[in-house]
């Protein structure tokens, strides 16, 4: 029979290649697994990746090769939201079910019929992280963000839901993806008059330098960070600064920490394992969110027995009580990520290692 | 009635005083040659009469109006054009093509038209062509209309750039040196292309070190040193001035 | 007479080209690609006459295409203005935008100018980015269809033939402007300034002239991509995409209008062609620039164009 | 608020010395052949990347610092041997162009030979801050600024000091009449990129530690070196210095008053701003041409 | 050919693209003798003399120096042997010092007497001496004329190749100068020297050659070639 085709675009290359890389390392490998073991309906999946670099454009003209050219079935990817927004009109258009790897909330609110996303979104994370600041009695806080489209979406999130958990955004500052030294901003937080946290969003090595600016200042409050950071590289580039890091993460990146009843604890376990084996580097939650992708997507069409790109849409959207990487996943035709807010873990950083909080 | 006054015009550079406090007149229709020492400011004048420098002082007045800091191409739209010492050949270009910019006051030079390639546009152009194409084979550059400017022999470019000065039918034509790099039969027919030029009414203003050409074909003589004017006066009696002969002719000059 | 059948010649060649093309298309995916070199062959021919022509250097054009792309997005979405006036609109703020920067500008010589044309491009890219009440952020921008007169232009195939006509058409606009006293005078400017100058050409003023000229062609392509794409990022006017504009002119050739055009329609084929080696596509692409570069240093039309010559003469 | 201003001009300084360091790297082929070499920030990617790697790897630093330096060396003489002599003749819009597609090129290579990942290496003397006057400064920030200042006090004795220099500068100011009097033009490019590469890896080794490293890291280096380069005047050790401190200070002293959002805009308009009244650059050679 | 030739040239072409410049020239020059080169504009003295310094390719022929074959050396091992030339238009170091400029063209030697050459150098041109300090750009057309002239003189030359060296200088220093180049003959200086000025150059030159398109026409003794009527007619002015 032929392969069931899976399109991807990846930011492989440019400013957000940590995030398409290992996508497409997880994507490759277990496509390359599942056809070991037999493929998906008696068929062979067959996995076309193109990088776009980051950029929109070529996202664009890509995600219509996959779709003219390559005849995919079904499309995964867009590391980021803006390589998302820019694929998205196109598999809406000619109909090709298409499952983002991107943080923003806008990829699936409002709702796009063939559009699903398998990251928690910038939203859910700032409101992890206020709940968190707010047990802590915590109601003025610093913020500081990158000017990247990660950052900047969700700095815009942040404030958009910061005011109902009685925090006051009182400095709000930005920084350049590449900035050497981010020193005058945080001193610019610091003087804000009764600063009781810092909160940051960005990925990248820009949280690291934030990081380390932050311990040589000296401030004395605590530092949140996002889940753009949740992966192991952020600890070994800002090293001890992290101590005392908190943040927002799927359970993930604490396997071990999860409490045996959680359903997540056998699948991150395994995931982990698989991944830190085949690549000799540790795993991060952007290779999570590939793999729930590809699991979300190949497990629909084995519902679907076909693929139909209608009904691997529909079974898409029947996608229920998934365990993934990165959470429980429930969709619904009003929800089209079907992640709860309790996918998050509070966790801190603590000697070099993550450790679950709550 | 004189075409060009200079008055009291100085330029200096950092201390050094490259022309001061010179003042003369060119006469119309006459072929007024400026001599003088290596660095005595000659080509410095020449830049502060067509507006490549301005003046540090004093003035200078082109059919007796102040043009001392007008644009070279305001200068060049009153009737004022040269050639220079140290070549400005457009290298990129053909040999007539660098010419037929020098007709370009004279041409329609408007935007639309010329981005329609409207027929008069075009029309004009060709006639351009062949009018520079005459004055090519009139400075002697004959065999050199299909070739490229950066192609060519040195003493061609000189000529090239009096073809090009010429295309711009001035009042008043100032020749830096023209007759550098051509041998004494190719002066000679230098000469003979001034001489044309300025019986047709044309202004010459010369800066030129081979004697034969400068006293030759100047009907006044203006000689400068440090800067100064060290003498003035037709041909013989620049010859015979002291002055000149021990700082610029030397004895067998 | 010679000129003439060049210029004829050289034209029909250039449409028989866009016309056949789409035989060998299969599917709309290639018309999307068609349309995208073609869009940058039309900035570059705009950009040539700066660069090639005027020897004037520029990095910061894709300023100039966000500006008109952004202004056409701004302008149709949240203000309901038909797009073909938002387009006029934004060319014509960029032009005065370029105008006005022009005249400081353009005093600078070599790398100065590259700098400072850098430098706006990157001041355009930044407000894009940061502005994102009006323009979206980082994130990007929808916008719709390009509607005119109750006629839309939608779909990759109708892109492709609008963007053909409208490429020979500025290839015929730009073959005019050089062969005309305008552009010997350009062409002047690059040569010697002074030598220009002092025959009666207003070297500012000309600079300035063509620097707004090829800013309004990038801006207009930017406005017809926006469309045509229907979603745009701050990126599309980052310092990459000018050195990609600039990279295509000198590549293709220098002074050479169908030299950008070839300059652009490869650089646009081969990311696509060389997205099937993956990792290496960078190094096979950076090795290609070079060698053309190396072997073809006039760009790639005049150097084959004198290879030709010469063979010619040879016989 | 003192200490607050003091802070920013630190947070000026140690991105302004980074970026000085950056720029005083397209000093050498620029006055060697008025070519800017896009590739420069490559050099100083490898240096960064070569270094961390090695380290990593557990080379110590005392052996990786010079081998960085030596192989950042290698991929400058084969440039200029591969790339950049065969067109020797060609514009200098061409062989910007090929230096671009050496950029495109290394980059590519750096990510299949390493990796996508950032890296970073060790401070050299230690990570506790120095306080002065209720602000702090990293001690690496020093090791970059003396750095930076060892090598502007190297290029200006280079160039105005001995032989060698001053035939580098004839070379790119007239070949023709280099080839006369006697230069090897063909060594002197060499030597310029042997040089301009290895100055690029010292740079990126001691920057890393501030600024982390990966495969593209040399893009936004090479950016700021070169308006830093330009800012002060091309070809000018000093310049490249006080252009890269004005950048930095600026961006600081923007994000700390005014908007970070616009500290790099701002930090442009400054360019543009000196620009325009001096158009060379702060200390750029005033045209010397004459008609 | 026999002993005592510093230079020989035989059969030398070379072309710009596809046009010849050089037809097969011929040319000697003997150790210590002074040679002219005369011809029309578009001759090719100027290729010639750049082939004999390496920066011009030839297509054909050889050139022979103190009997070793340069025809392929590159340039600058050419100034190490001793031939140096002042290229046409002058071509100096704009934006260098005058001082530098003279410097440079020593570049090939070392030792303490390059200082007392440039002090030569100054006594011969005072002018330089004054502006030894500034941009040699800014100097005035003659000027730099003399500076190229130092310039080569400072590479010590064994054979001195000069470019029409008397263009743009005035009167007093082309006699000057053609003074100069006779007292460096006297001083054993082998010299070839290209002129516009044919009569002088002529005048004082053991052998000439005319040149023209490309091809030697006519060579004879300097004097002989001045009461040529054919040279008196095309070169000469008479
Ligand atoms: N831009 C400048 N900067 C500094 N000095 C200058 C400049 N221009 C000219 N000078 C000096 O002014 C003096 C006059 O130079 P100018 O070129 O006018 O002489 P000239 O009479 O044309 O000489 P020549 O016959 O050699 O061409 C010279 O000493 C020259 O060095
Ligand atoms: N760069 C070039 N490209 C093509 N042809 C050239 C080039 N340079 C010189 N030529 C041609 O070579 C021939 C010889 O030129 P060359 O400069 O040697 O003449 P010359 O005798 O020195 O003349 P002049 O007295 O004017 O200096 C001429 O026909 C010229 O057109
Ligand atoms: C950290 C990640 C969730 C980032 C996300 N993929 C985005 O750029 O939108
Ligand atoms: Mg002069
Ligand atoms: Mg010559």
């Amino acid at each position: 029979a032929d392969p069931i085709k899976i399109g991807s675009i990846l930011s492989v290359t440019g400013p957000a290649s940590f995030l398409g890389e290992p996508e497409k390392k997880t994507l490759e490998m277990y496509v390359e697994r599942i056809n070991k073991e037999g493929g998906v309906l008696g068929r062979k999946v067959e996995l076309v990746v193109y990088d776009d670099g980051g950029a929109g454009e070529k996202a664009s003209t890509f995600t219509k090769r996959l779709i003219e050219s390559d005849k995919v079935d079904l499309l995964i990817g867009g590391s980021t939201t803006a390589t998302t927004m820019a694929a998205l009109p196109l598999a809406e258009r000619n109909e090709v079910p298409f499952i983002s790897l991107a943080g923003a909330v806008v990829i699936v609110e409002p709702v796009k019929k063939w559009v699903f996303k398998t990251p928690h979104t910038d939203k859910m994370a700032a409101e992890k992280v206020f709940s968190d600041m707010k047990k802590r009695g915590i109601t003025k806080i610093g913020m500081i963000s990158e000017d990247a489209g990660f950052g900047k979406s969700g700095r815009d999130q942040s404030l958009l839901v910061v005011k109902s958990y009685g925090i006051e955004v009182v400095a709000d500052e930005i920084y350049s993806p590449k900035d050497p030294d981010v020193t005058a901003q945080l001193t610019k937080i610091k003087n804000a008059p009764g600063v009781q946290a810092v909160f940051n969003f960005g990925f990248g090595q820009g949280p690291a330098i934030v990081t380390k600016n932050f311990k040589q200042l000296g401030i004395a409050v605590p530092l949140y960070q996002s889940h753009g950071v949740a992966s192991k590289d952020y600890i070994k580039l800002a090293g001890d600064a992290t101590e005392g890091v908190r943040l927002p993460a799927a359970g993930l990146v604490v396997p071990d920490q999860l409490p045996a009843t959680d359903p997540q604890k056998p699948v991150v376990t395994a995931f982990k394992k698989d991944y830190e084996a085949a690549f000799k580097s540790d795993v991060s939650t952007f290779a999570g969110h590939a793999y729930d992708g590809l699991q979300i997507a190949l497990a629909a069409i084995n519902r679907a027995r076909s693929t139909d790109k209608a009904k691997v849409r529909d079974e898409i959207e029947k996608t229920s009580g998934y365990v993934g990487t990165g959470g429980l996943v429930s969709m619904s035709p009003t929800d089209h990520m079907g992640l709860s807010p309790s996918a998050f873990h509070m966790v801190e950083i603590r000697k070099g290692d993550w450790v679950l909080s709550n | 009635m004189s075409l060009l006054k200079v008055e009291k015009l100085s330029k200096e550079f950092g201390g050094v005083h490259a022309v001061e406090d010179l003042t003369f007149t060119v006469e119309t229709g006459h072929i007024h040659s400026i001599i003088g020492p290596n660095g005595a400011g000659k080509t410095t004048l020449f830049n502060l009469i067509t507006g490549v420098y301005t003046p540090s002082s004093g003035r200078v007045l082109f059919q007796d109006r102040l043009v001392s800091g007008m644009k070279p191409y305001e200068l060049a739209a009153l009737g004022m054009s040269r050639t220079f010492q140290n070549l400005q050949i457009f290298f990129n270009m053909q040999a007539i093509e660098n010419v037929m910019v020098g007709h370009h006051l004279h041409l329609d030079r408007r935007f639309l038209p010329s981005l329609l390639r409207l027929p008069q546009v075009t029309r004009r152009d060709r006639e351009c062509r062949d009018y520079c194409a005459g004055l090519m084979e009139f400075v002697g550059l004959g065999k050199y209309l299909d070739a490229d400017a950066a192609s060519m022999p040195y003493g061609a470019l000189k000529r090239l750039e009096i073809a090009r000065a010429l295309a711009a039918q001035p009042k008043m034509l100032l020749l830096d040196e023209p007759a550098a790099g051509l041998n004494a039969t190719e002066s000679r027919e230098i000469d003979e292309v001034i001489k044309k030029v300025a019986s047709s009414g044309v202004t010459v203003v010369l800066v030129e070190h081979d004697m034969k050409m400068v006293m030759g074909i100047s009907d006044q003589i203006t000689a400068l040193d440090y800067g100064r004017k060290l003498a003035e006066g037709t041909p013989a009696e620049v010859r015979a001035n002291p002055e000149v002969v021990s700082a610029y002719l030397g004895t067998n000059g | 007479m010679n000129l003439m059948t060049a210029r004829t010649g050289g034209l029909a060649a250039l449409a028989i080209v866009v016309a056949v093309a789409p035989v060998g298309f299969s599917n709309s995916y290639f018309y999307d690609v068609g349309v995208n070199a073609m869009f940058n062959a039309i900035v570059c021919v705009g950009l040539n006459l700066l660069i090639g022509y005027a020897g004037q250097i520029s990095l910061g054009h894709a300023g100039f295409f966000a500006l008109g792309a952004y202004g056409s997005g701004i302008l149709t979405e949240r203000y309901g203005v038909p797009a073909i006036v938002a387009l006029t609109l934004s060319a014509a703020v960029v032009g005065i935008l370029a105008f006005a920067v022009a005249r400081p500008i353009l005093k600078l010589k070599g790398h100065y100018l590259a700098m400072a044309t850098l430098g706006i491009g990157i001041i355009i890219h930044i407000v894009l980015k940061t502005e994102a009440g009006i323009t979206g952020g980082p994130d990007g921008m929808s916008l719709g269809n390009f509607k005119m007169l109750g006629f839309t232009i939608k779909g990759d195939q109708m892109w492709y033939w609008v963007t053909g006509v409208l490429l020979i058409f500025a290839v015929w606009l730009s073959l005019n402007l050089i062969e005309s006293p305008v552009g010997r005078a350009l062409r002047a400017v690059h040569g010697s300034e002074v030598g220009a100058e002092v025959v009666g050409v207003d070297t500012s003023s000309y600079k300035v002239l063509v620097f707004v000229v090829s800013a309004v062609f990038a801006s207009v392509v930017g406005s017809l991509f926006a469309h045509k794409n229907g979603f745009i990022t701050p990126d599309i006017g980052s310092f990459f995409g000018s050195v990609h504009f600039v990279t295509m002119v000198v590549l293709g050739g220098m002074a050479s209008v169908y030299g950008a055009v070839v300059g652009a329609v490869i650089l646009t084929l081969l990311p696509q062609l060389l997205a099937v080696v993956e990792q290496y596509e960078a190094m096979i692409l950076g090795v290609i620039m070079m060698g053309t570069m190396i072997f073809m240093p006039k760009g790639l039309l005049p150097s084959l164009m004198i290879k030709l010559k010469s063979r010619e003469a040879g016989r | 608020m003192f200490a607050a201003f003091l802070q920013y001009l630190f947070s000026g300084l140690t991105s302004g010395a980074i970026y000085a360091l950056a720029g005083l790297g397209f000093a050498i082929i620029y006055n060697a052949s008025h070519v800017i070499n896009f590739a420069q920030g490559e050099f100083i990617m490898i240096g960064g990347m070569a270094t961390a790697t090695m380290v990593a790897a557990g080379v110590p630093l005392y052996l990786a610092i010079p081998l960085a330096m030596v192989a950042s060396m290698l991929v400058g003489v084969a440039m200029e041997k591969f790339a950049v002599e065969p067109a020797r003749n060609a514009d200098v819009v061409t062989i910007i162009i090929i230096t671009i597609g050496a950029s495109i090129f290394m980059r590519g290579a750096a990510q299949i030979i390493w990796d996508k990942e950032f890296h970073s290496l060790p401070a050299f003397s230690g990570e506790t801050p120095i306080a002065v006057m209720g602000a702090t400064l990293m001690p690496q920030s020093l090791w970059v600024i003396g750095v930076a200042a060892v090598v502007i006090v190297g290029l200006w004795y280079f160039f105005n000091r001995t032989m060698f220099g001053k035939a580098m500068l004839g070379t790119s100011h007239n070949r023709l009449a280099a080839q006369l009097v006697g230069v090897a033009v063909k060594k002197v490019l060499l030597a310029s990129f042997a040089l301009s590469a290895l100055l690029g890896a010292v740079g990126g080794i001691v920057v890393t530690p501030i600024t982390f490293t990966n495969y593209e890291a040399g893009i936004m280096l090479g950016l700021k070196g070169f308006s830093a380069a330009v800012l002060g005047g091309l070809g000018n050790g000093t310049g490249a210095i006080v252009g890269g401190l004005i950048v930095g200070i600026a961006e600081a002293m923007a994000s700390g008053y005014l908007s970070s959002a616009y500290k790099d805009a701002i930090a442009f308009i400054i360019i543009l701003f000196v620009l325009f009244f001096m158009p060379s650059g702060l200390f750029g050679k005033r045209g010397t041409d004459r008609v | 050919m026999e002993m005592g030739m510093l230079l020989e040239i035989s059969g030398l072409t070379s072309h710009y693209g596809r046009i010849q410049a050089l037809k097969g020239i011929d040319v000697q020059v003997a150790e210590g003798e002074l040679v002219a080169l005369v011809g029309a504009n578009g001759a090719g003295k100027t290729t010639l003399l750049r082939c004999i310094s390496g920066v011009q390719g030839v297509t054909g022929g050889t050139i022979k120096f103190a009997g070793q074959d340069i025809t392929r050396m590159a340039p600058e091992k050419r100034v190490g042997l001793g031939i140096c030339q002042s290229p046409e238009g002058r071509q100096v170091f704009g934006p260098m010092s005058v001082e530098d400029n003279l410097r440079l063209g020593a570049y090939r030697r070392q030792g303490p007497d390059v200082k007392a050459d440039m002090d030569r150098m100054y006594e011969m041109f005072p002018i330089l001496h004054k502006k030894r300090d500034l941009p040699a750009g800014t100097l005035s057309g003659g000027q730099q004329q003399m500076l190229a002239i130092a310039r080569a003189l400072m590479g010590n030359p064994r054979v001195l190749l000069l470019d029409e060296p008397s263009m743009g200088l005035a009167p007093l220093l082309v006699a000057e100068i053609f003074r100069t180049i006779q007292a460096l003959k006297d001083q054993g200086t082998t010299i070839f020297l290209v002129e516009q000025n044919a009569y002088a150059a002529l005048a004082i030159a053991d052998r000439g050659y005319v040149l023209e398109t490309g091809a030697v026409v006519l060579t004879d003794q300097g004097s002989r070639l001045l009461n040529d009527d054919k040279v008196k007619e095309a070169y000469l002015g008479l």
